[in-house]
């Protein structure tokens, strides 16, 4: 009994001498993944591109700086699913590939418009290193593996550049949305809404992206864009929206971040800029003999930021009347962006959730004919207001001195 | 000693009520045995030498008592 | 029955670190939307148990219930009993620390044994086990303020990070209150709250002049932890949705997950592992000595120090035969009647009230 | 050291000096004969014969060490009056002699008259002045203590921005009076015994009868009573001898050299145990808390001594979980390091031929050689020692490529929380425990620290001291005591004293150890 606490600790050292470490891995062992992208190529094959950290050439310091050589490497592979590629780049790899800090997936235009995404996120969301929190985006007009090959001048790592591109564009636009994995597979498993993915498609030669020259230069060359958002039906790409539309379905699904919108002022078409700060929107479902009926109430709040005429903006009754045309202008584009969906017979506003969490009942009679029946015949009714709370360090333009 | 009986009255216990419950579950008598026994089928080298380190404290305190009480 | 004493309050984080450490389980996850209703209707439940218990405890205030079944039931049938009783605790703490190592090979050791890491926790709870209730408690006590301060803390960053989304739990009666009843009656009663018959073996420990003081510490730790737990259920379902709930095995890992504040404060993993690792060791540590005390007591060994280890060993065996894989033992615990009709229920339900009825006539 | 006394002890068996003579004898040269057989005739016993008296003299003796004694006193108010002393001693014999001159002659505060030679070596050799006169079978005791000692100065181990500048010393008497100094209180009182056969040093136990619990008091003397040792060097031999676990690494007595700390604490209700020939003083019963408290946080306002509590307490996790937690998010949990600062690790990683773990031994191994090295060392080279080791080597080292720059920050930073406890005991066992925890964190990432972590917590809640929790007033939970814990709250509101000594909180307590170490 004496020494029975000195065996305890005896046991504890041999468990952990002994117990041989299985889950440590150095750090040099591993491949920092910042990207994967997934293709088709002509078998109808899934290629997995993964971009892999070069850590050495991103963080400088006392090895004598990156910049010399491509902070990342892009290696990629066939295979019948997503961990058969995996399992083929790792030949390539001499490290254990590490997707902890995997940032960004990007998804082929060909894979979402011929294969369908459905079947893809399994892996992403059972996978323990994986985290659901990481972006999806959507190339356009070119593969998922010329988008990771590309090398970006300020972000070191070109996946961190593409997520940064889509979180300023969101804040600032309106027009695209980031979205993770755990949101699309949320709206891919609920019937009543279809996942909106932004994409990004590349300017200028793909080939000449993936050199050193092209980010040394001062304007380079090849450079990747936001450019569009994919909608989906039954997970098939089935339509791009841009522009207005786009921004019209964000503003239904309370997306809008920051944007700014302009109208016509005195006849003069985009005389005023209305700068939005923020907004909030509300969807209200309804069912009235299983016809449904939503109504969708914007209230938006902003400032002006530019004016190209002269008008009274001290004026209560003037802010009042660009109030009343910012408010038509935004309703017009949600209007827009909701006719288009309805030919698309595509719900990607969540209208069938909306109806889901206020008729659980009847929601399950209609739910397999929601896109295809319900969704295109409903009344949707939008109702917008907006707020005009101040107008800069100026209050009215010079303009209005010279016309006098 | 008597712990050490006890002990080993209330292991086979607790094995013959998951084998039971595997029985029950449906399966045949012999696939319930196995599924009792196979997670300790895969071992690794230091994961046994674990195991017996603990085996080895069992016995241990009994034992000593045993020879303590020779002694005397 | 080992010479100590333990406060009131140590009762009380001993009875709330018990019942937390299902908090990262998708507790009632069967109702749906409705987990956390199921829950507090679960938490009812276990409040009139507890009563029960209490009730039970208040006719042999200074026995252990391994004593006083043989009181009641006559000297065989008694001991039979117990020792079916000592059984379902090596069994609930097999359960707990498969549960507990499972999710830890999940969470982060993918390619460890699982025996090596319940090992680790047998050896470390048995170390503190060896040293008597009073120290465990103390130990309760000391992380007890921890886990208050995690908790209060991710709560904040869950909500400032602003990942609440309250129309995740709309519509709230999708499965009907059938199912919700069934979910909380069949669930949730028995798993984190019926569960607290252990403490029928820890109730004589306790130090309190005025039984009734108990009873008041009980509810409020029931009360309490029930109310967390339907809490933490219901900021899980609306940060994550109800699907990918109902298919996590750990929830709150998934929405602590999701935390991300100005690029650093994300990746809090290890606030999740930190509560995984101290509701475990608590609730295996309670259950254990509750065992081993039983043990004590109905084989009349002087020294309850010396059964524990040897019971810790017998429980890492069982723990990794009692199922071959972790939905076997998921499936083995949450949907399979054969172990709700043939353990849960008789032991946490059936044979209290019949104990209670026979000392009720008994003391009349 | 101890088996080395246990060895002297047995050869010391084998020669076995004669017995020493109950009483003294009548004759003086019987007895200065003795003295000198029973010393050796060491050169720093002093005999001083003289006569006195007159018609007939009387002859007489005045036996001193020097070096003990204060040689002033024993000139001017021992051997000058006795010179002096011409009166007639007529028909008085030796006997009616020495009364008369411990009653009229002697002029030193404390005199008494002896028989037993036991009890007159004693007192000599404690430094009192023995006075033999021939023909009487007593001898007389001076108080005459005194001798070289060094001078009240600033306590090196716990120096504060404000308070008190005075330190113990190594005599216990000066110590006791400095205490006495603060509080003036008839209820502090003190009990003193000598420990240690050959040392026979003198401990006392100081407290505030009244305040103090009976029950501790008793406690701490039995315990020292049941010490059976050759000698007592230091109090870090008392400190073992009763403290509560043996097998610890945590400290469960508190130590200082400070008259206010001891103070503060006797008014608290603790015991002071002070043991001459050191400036350390042993405070019991220790709470954990005590040791991350620093005296200047009662001195300055209560809202910053509390945040320097709780930088404190963060600082000792810091000392005992840095390297470890940063071990174990290297090789096991590289998900949960934020993507920017991963890639830079992994950067400065790519070129580091080791493991982490070995990388961390060998620069915390590096660590704790520099500071043994500088620890002994001149204060001028000391300083020299920990630039050339902590700048040179460690910026060659990174330089060379052998570890990397955030392993060094680590470590540094490790490096410097573990000075800044304000207990050196607690800061050792922390910075001895570190290892403990790199060696679990390598083998099983932040499980392994979780495990280790809750061990320690259990072995710190099982710990008491002298019947007090360890942990209190954490756990078990005192809400009422939390007032002067992690933080503390300011003066005026602090109602009445902590209740932490309370008789409510002490219960039997198990000292193992100190019976078994019978010499």
């Amino acid at each position: 009994m004496k020494h029975k606490r000195s065996f305890f600790a005896f046991i504890l050292i041999s468990l952990t001498v002994v117990s041989g470490c299985w889950d440590k891995r150095e750090m040099n062992e591993l491949a920092f993944v910042s990207a994967f992208a997934v293709d088709l190529n002509e078998e109808g094959k899934y290629v997995g591109t993964f971009q892999i950290i070069n850590p050495g050439n991103v963080a400088g310091g006392l090895q004598g700086g990156g910049g010399q050589n491509a902070s990342i490497t892009v290696y990629s592979a066939a295979g019948d699913n997503l961990l058969e590629t995996e399992g083929h780049v790792s030949m390539k790899v001499s490290r254990d590939l590490y997707y902890a800090h995997t940032n960004l997936i990007i998804i082929s235009e060909k894979v979402a418009s011929e294969k369908g995404i459905t079947e893809l996120f399994d892996l992403f969301e059972r996978a323990r290193e994986f985290r659901t929190t990481t972006n999806v985006v959507l190339t356009r007009n070119s593969s998922a593996e010329e988008m990771l090959s590309v090398l970006t001048e300020k972000d070191k790592i070109p996946a961190e550049q593409i997520v940064n591109n889509l979180k300023g564009a969101e804040e600032s636009q309106g027009e695209y949305q980031k979205i993770t994995i755990d949101n699309v597979i949320n709206s891919l498993i609920t019937s009543g809404n279809e996942p909106l993915i932004s994409a990004f498609s590349i300017k200028g030669e793909p080939k000449k992206g993936t050199k050193m020259e092209n980010i040394q230069a001062s304007q380079p060359e090849v450079r990747m864009e936001p450019n569009g958002l994919g909608v989906f039906k039954n997970g098939k790409l089935i339509d791009w929206l841009e522009g207005e539309t786009a921004r019209g379905t964000l503003w239904a699904t309370d997306k809008v971040q920051a944007t700014s919108l302009n109208i016509t002022w005195k006849n003069k078409k985009d005389a005023i800029a209305y700068q939005v700060v923020r907004q909030k929107t509300k969807i209200a479902a309804q069912l009235k003999k299983d016809r449904p009926k939503i109504s969708i109430s914007v209230r938006a709040e902003g400032r002006i930021a530019e004016v190209s005429v002269s008008s009274d903006l001290t004026n209560p009754h003037t802010l009042a009347a660009i109030e009343k045309e910012v408010a038509k202008e935004i309703k017009e584009e949600i209007e827009k962006a909701i006719y288009h969906a309805q030919i698309n017979k595509s719900d990607t506003f969540g209208f069938g959730d909306a109806i889901h969490r206020s008729h659980p009942d009847k929601w399950k009679k209609i739910k397999s004919e929601w896109n295809n029946e319900y969704f295109p015949s409903s009344d949707i009714e939008v109702k917008v207001e907006a707020f005009i709370r101040r107008t800069g360090l100026r209050t009215n333009s010079y303009l209005s001195d010279l016309e006098q | 000693m008597k712990i050490l009986w006890i002990a080993a009255l209330l292991l086979g216990l607790l094995l013959s009520y998951a084998v039971g419950l595997n029985y029950v579950l449906g399966f045949n008598l012999n696939k319930s045995l196995a599924k009792t026994m196979n997670p300790f089928r895969v071992m690794e080298i230091a994961e046994f030498i674990v195991f017996l380190v603990l085996i080895f404290f069992l016995f241990l305190n009994p034992v000593r008592t045993f020879f303590k009480k020779e002694k005397k | 029955m080992e010479k100590a004493q333990i406060n009131l309050y140590q009762l009380f984080v001993l009875l709330v670190l018990f019942e937390l450490s299902t908090i990262l389980a998708p507790l009632g996850i069967a109702a749906k939307q409705a987990a956390w209703l199921s829950i507090l209707i679960g938490m009812i439940g276990g409040l009139v148990l507890f009563l029960v218990y209490y009730r039970l405890y208040c006719y042999y205030p200074d026995v252990m219930p391994t004593e006083y079944m043989q009181i009641l039931l006559g000297r065989f049938l008694g001991s039979v009993l117990a020792f079916l009783y000592i059984l379902y605790f090596l069994y609930l703490a097999a359960r707990v620390l498969r549960n507990f190592g499972e999710m830890l090979l999940i969470l982060a050791y993918p390619v460890t044994p699982l025996f090596i890491l319940n090992a680790g926790l047998v050896v470390v709870t048995v170390y503190t086990v060896r040293k008597g209730i009073e120290v465990l408690a103390r130990t309760g006590e000391l992380f007890a303020i921890v886990i208050f301060f995690l908790a209060a803390s991710s709560l904040l960053l869950i909500v400032l990070t602003g990942l609440i989304k309250v129309t995740n739990l709309q519509p709230m009666m999708e499965v009907g209150m059938g199912k919700i009843l069934e979910t909380a009656f069949s669930e949730t009663l028995m798993i984190p709250f019926g569960e607290l018959i252990v403490f029928t073996m820890i109730f004589p420990y306790v130090n309190v002049n005025h039984s009734k003081k108990l009873r008041k510490a009980g509810l409020m730790a029931i009360g309490f932890s029930g109310i967390v737990l339907a809490f933490t259920m219901a900021i899980n379902i609306s940060v994550m949705g109800v699907s990918i709930v109902s298919r996590s095995p750990f929830p709150l890992l998934s929405t602590i997950r999701s935390i991300e504040i100005a690029g650093f404060l994300e990746r809090l993993d290890v606030y999740f592992m930190m509560v995984l690792i101290i509701g475990g060791f608590f609730k295996f540590s309670i259950i254990l000595y509750g065992a081993a005390t039983g043990t004590a007591d109905l084989f009349k060994i002087k020294e309850t120090s010396r059964l524990i280890y040897p019971l810790g060993f017998i429980v890492l065996m069982f723990s990794l035969a009692m199922a071959s894989s972790y939905p076997e033992h998921t499936y083995k615990i949450l949907h399979s009647d054969a172990v709700l009709f043939t353990t849960s229920i008789p032991f946490l339900v059936v044979i209290p009230i019949m104990l209670l009825v026979i000392a009720f006539f008994k003391n009349r | 050291m101890f088996s080395f006394f246990e060895h002297s002890k047995k050869t010391s068996k084998n020669y076995s000096p004669e017995p020493l003579p109950k009483t003294i004898k009548s004759s003086l040269s019987d007895n200065l004969a003795l003295l000198k057989q029973k010393t050796g005739k060491s050169p720093d016993i002093i005999i001083r014969s003289l006569k006195i008296g007159n018609q007939p003299k009387v002859k007489a003796a005045v036996v001193y060490v020097s070096g003990i004694v204060d040689t002033q006193t024993i000139n001017e108010f021992l051997i000058e009056v006795l010179i002096n002393y011409k009166e007639k001693p007529g028909n008085e014999a030796g006997q009616e002699l020495i009364e008369k001159i411990a009653e009229e002659v002697v002029s030193v505060g404390s005199i008494k008259t002896e028989t037993e030679w036991s009890s007159l070596f004693e007192s000599l050799l404690s430094g009192n002045a023995l006075i033999f006169i021939d023909g009487a079978a007593k001898a007389l005791t001076a108080g005459t203590k005194g001798g070289e000692k060094r001078a009240i100065q600033e306590p090196s181990t716990q120096s504060t921005v404000r308070g008190s500048r005075e330190g113990f010393t190594e005599s216990m008497e000066t110590n006791m009076a400095m205490v006495r100094r603060i509080i003036k209180n008839p209820n502090l009182w003190i009990e003193s015994i000598k420990i240690g056969n050959q040392t026979r040093t003198d401990v006392s136990i100081m407290y505030i009868n009244g305040s103090a619990e009976s029950a501790v008091i008793e406690e701490v003397k039995k315990r020292l009573k049941k010490i059976k040792i050759d000698s007592i060097l230091e109090s870090g031999y008392i400190e073992q001898l009763i403290e509560d676990q043996t097998m610890s690494p945590f400290p469960t007595l508190y130590y200082t050299e400070r008259p206010d700390i001891v103070a503060g604490n006797l008014l608290e209700g603790r015991v002071a145990v002070f043991i001459n020939g050191t400036p350390f003083t042993l405070l019991a019963p220790a709470v954990f808390v005590q040791f991350f408290q620093a005296s200047d946080d009662y001195y300055t306002r209560f809202d910053i001594a509390t945040a320097t509590r709780f930088l404190r307490a963060f600082i000792f996790l810091i000392s005992l979980l840095g390297p470890a937690t940063f071990v174990a998010a290297i090789t096991y949990h590289h998900e949960m390091i934020p993507t920017t600062l991963l890639i830079v690790i992994a950067a400065q990683r790519e070129s580091v031929p080791f493991p982490a773990i070995f990388e961390a031994l060998i620069m915390e191994v590096t660590f704790e050689i520099l500071r043994e090295a500088g620890l002994r060392l001149p204060k001028a080279i000391g300083s020299t020692v920990s630039i050339v080791g902590g700048l040179v080597v460690g910026q060659a080292a990174v330089q060379a490529g052998i570890v990397s720059p955030t392993m060094l920050i680590i470590v540094a930073i490790t490096a410097i929380a573990s000075f800044a406890t304000p207990s050196f005991a607690v800061a050792i066992s922390a910075r001895l425990l570190r290892f403990a925890f790199m060696i679990c964190a390598a083998s099983l990432g932040f499980y392994g620290i979780m495990l280790a972590l809750f061990m320690m917590v259990a072995h710190l809640c099982s710990l008491r001291s002298f019947g007090i929790p360890y942990m209190a007033p954490f756990a078990p939970f005192m809400p009422g005591n939390l007032g002067d814990t992690l933080v503390r709250i300011p003066w005026w509101s602090m109602k009445k004293k902590t209740q932490l000594m309370n008789h409510k909180n002490i219960q039997e307590s198990k000292n193992k150890k100190s019976q078994s170490l019978k010499t």
